[in-house]
């Protein structure tokens, strides 16, 4: 059902929990699969210096999660904007279709953690 | 599956018992005839099948006569549903089932609904139980047909069959149960009860997949669903699945013992596992009734975490089970029987069922409830939710 | 079958192939888990059905997702006729089919015929053939499916299927076909041929019993009959009987092949057995199409005496056979086939079927070739009719 | 299906053939399962001195003309009269339901040819 590199980012998620005083912080949820995904970042001169991820969701959610904190670590703001869902699905071989649209919001969630610090930083 | 996995999903389907493999094995290999055949190995194959027949019959206290052969539980509902109601004088009228049934059940009374019937589905208690005055209430003069699922394969609540039949019975509505989950878990005497079909399924009884039966109350009539050569009586065609119906047989009839050698210790497994899962940690929840439930069945609800990963971390370690979690679902909808029962779609997800069988042992317990917790408190670390977002 | 018996009704059934049961035997033992599943043992079952399913739509030129496993060949003819029907927007209109076809197709469309549908049983030439221009009569503007059996079971005529289906596709028409019998008997190409749908059975070509598939051409859609939890790509509810279905895949798979190297030496066989009991005796008749018939299937008629009787001394001679005679049917009525190209209920009485199979041997053939004509000779003996009587 | 009686009468047919000059002949038929019975009597002083019959038919057909044969030799005519359907069925053991009333004819056609001996010497 999974690759394995889903199976290996949600058995082993990348920059799992929670940050202390961060700089932005992104929230967003689908009410059809009940996944909510919060985005923490630290942000130094508009360069993503640190993220963190915490999800209620199922394997697909919690790896999207992992895989777009690494995705997006060490890049500026607008490369973070520009990355999409199916950047996400890209780097991790693949999600089962099902999923596409219902677990991987962590691009979503990672656009609105940049948008909360732009309005903040504005 | 392995010897180090642990399975523990026996509500979702069976291993099937080495000796009902072995009553099987002839008619797999050298008693391989048709038996409507009228040669030798034809005839000995039919006497085989009429021996099968009263093993299902008798477990159940019925008669041969009783018992149809299916291709498997989802065709007993149906046939039971449809092949009942349509057999009636009367073309339309109305249906009642619950909320909490199989979808073979609910599928089967929708399709009713869509052709002239008005169909009622009951709410159930917080335990997952049909409350005979909101049954009551519901039974309407042109009122059919009541079906109901003996023990709910989600939550395992077993109903009062008995009762419910009789409130049905007083208002001359006839009266279906799926027994799928039922059978071979808790005593089932269709005379005592009253019932007048019931389904059943092998492959959730230790025997093979793709064979189920309908009981049909002596009297009853029921119009055929699947036309052709006559078989089952003239009730349900199509050449004999004979492993599948000699593997039934064998099955119902270990099923029956089973009810007093194995099931005790089954039970007794099941209520370790139950009350170690709600005591290693806060904010678990027993789903379904805490006495009247199948006796293998363990329901339990962990706030804060989502069940397919859940699922997927026991998969890792071993451990085989079932979540009423959308997530794991090709529908992507929250358990019907949950919400059912008063979850929010929130709650739904953060299900486990672990369902044990008779091969299951204490040390597969000990496995488990160290297992469980551990992942229960890495996911609720993950989780923006309660413990893990605060 | 003890090994000094002869089976000559492979039309009735088959053995299971040891290699199909090998294939079968991990799913009948520690493969059990149900593929809905989503742990590994599950997810295992699951790639092993698409296995099979591919299995058995390569071997027809189909792709994956045309085929539907059912529970045997009358379910698929049920949902191929039925389900066909059942999803066109026209509530009603004309149904054709043949007076020869299997019970199973048979009481389906009488079953429409009840349910506000027109039916036409096409009568056959004498061969046993459906005519082209009979067809073409037959045919009108509100004919929405035509049936008709590709290789007959009892005589073993095989249809012109192709120009059939395109004569029907000039006219808009849909074209099902039971193959139950023709099957790995002749070569089945459905792209070529073109058909809308197809049904199969496993226990006719060495697989198991109580499994059976359904083609679906692309593009067409059918509404299912069995309702419940959506398997089979929603359009045939009930846990995979995934034995069966690997049983089946197997059998396929082999049954094509055994088209090029078994099946030469079954029909050498056959013309043999066929020529040496039409030359034992007088008044002995071919059934059926000298030609266009299912190579494994020998149908001879002697006057004067009665099938059931010739199968009961045959039968103590150690060979299974059939017969077209009523008095081994439950319905005491002969043969609709045989009536249906001619015969009289006495002649029809008088019918022997051999079918043979890959594990007959040329020494069978001449114990066959010797017991027949005896016991021809004993019965005429007996009888009132012919030699005996005059 | 068949007892052993039945499928012993079956096999080894007790009288079964022509009769040259027989005193009577009675021959019925049954539409619906096709079967035909002859039955030839031999008859000196009202008893039956040799009965022999030819059945086209089933195995019930053929085991209850022989049953009949073996219950009436011996017997006067007016006992022979007596025999019913059922007396044949129950010294075979039993038949099938379903061809009781099919294939057991053979009190029939022992009757037909009484009959016809009846009418030639009234
Ligand atoms: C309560 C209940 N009813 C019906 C069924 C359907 O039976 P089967 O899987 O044999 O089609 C099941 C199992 O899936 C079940 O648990
Ligand atoms: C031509 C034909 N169609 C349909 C069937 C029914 O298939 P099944 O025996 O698998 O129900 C048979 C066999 O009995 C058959 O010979």
């Amino acid at each position: 059902m999974y690759s394995k590199k889903v199976m290996d980012h949600f058995m082993n998620p990348r920059n799992v929990g929670e940050m202390e005083n961060p700089d932005a912080i992104g929230e967003v949820g689908n009410p059809t699969c009940g996944d909510l995904m919060k985005m923490y970042l630290r942000i130094e001169n508009n360069i993503i210096k640190d993220i963190k991820f915490q999800t209620f969701g199922c394997g697909a959610a919690i790896a999207t999660s992992s895989m777009i904190t690494e995705l997006a670590m060490g890049k500026t703001l607008d490369e973070a904007l520009e990355l999409t869902r199916d950047d996400v699905a890209d780097n991790l071989n693949g999600l089962p279709p099902v999923k596409m649209h219902c677990s991987n919001l962590s691009a979503d969630a990672l656009r609105a953690a940049i948008e909360d610090y732009k309005k903040k930083h504005h | 599956m392995t010897k180090d996995r642990i399975y523990m999903d026996h509500s979702g389907t069976t291993p099937i018992d080495p000796l009902v493999l072995e009553a099987m094995m002839p008619f797999l290999t050298k008693n391989y005839a048709n038996p409507s055949s009228i040669y030798a190995e034809g005839r000995e194959v039919r006497t085989a099948i009429d021996g099968a027949r009263q093993q299902v019959a008798s477990a159940l206290n019925a008669k041969s006569n009783n018992i149809i052969f299916t291709s498997g539980g989802t065709e007993s509902d149906n046939l039971g549903i449809l092949g009942s109601v349509f057999s009636l004088k009367e073309k339309n009228g109305h249906i009642i089932t619950t909320t909490i049934e199989h979808p073979a059940v609910t599928r089967t009374v929708e399709f009713l609904g869509d052709h002239g019937y008005d169909t009622t589905f009951l709410p159930v208690n917080k335990f997952g139980q049909v409350e005979l005055d909101v049954l009551a209430d519901a039974i309407r003069d042109d009122t059919r047909l009541i079906s109901i699922v003996y023990g709910n394969n989600e939550v395992g609540t077993v109903q009062d069959m008995k009762e419910i039949i009789k409130l049905a019975h007083e208002r001359d509505v006839l009266v279906h149960t799926d027994a799928v989950q039922a059978v071979a878990k808790v005593p089932i005497d269709v005379k005592d009860i009253g019932v007048d079909l019931l389904s059943l399924s092998g492959h959730k009884i230790y025997g093979p997949k793709g064979i189920g039966a309908l009981y049909v109350r002596d009297g009853l009539k029921i119009t055929p669903l699947q036309h052709g050569g006559g078989h089952e009586n003239k009730l349900r065609s199509g050449t004999e699945n004979v492993p599948g119906v000699i593997g039934l047989g064998k099955a119902m009839e270990m099923g029956e013992t089973g009810l007093t050698t194995e099931m005790p210790r089954v039970k007794a497994m099941r209520d370790r596992l139950l009350k170690g899962l709600m005591e290693a940690q806060e904010e678990t929840y027993l789903n379904g009734h805490p006495e009247k439930r199948l006796p293998h069945n363990a329901h339990v609800r962990f706030s804060y975490i989502e069940g397919e990963a859940l699922l997927l971390n026991l998969d890792m370690l071993g451990i085989a089970a079932a979540t009423g979690s959308a997530c794991s679902s090709k529908s992507l909808k929250a358990s019907h029987v949950l919400l059912a029962i008063g979850l929010t779609p929130e709650q739904a997800h953060g299900s486990l069922r672990l369902t044990l069988g008779k091969n299951n042992t204490d040390e597969e317990i000990d496995n488990v409830l160290e297992a469980v917790p551990a992942i229960v408190k890495k996911l609720r670390a993950m989780s923006p939710l309660g413990h893990g977002g605060q």
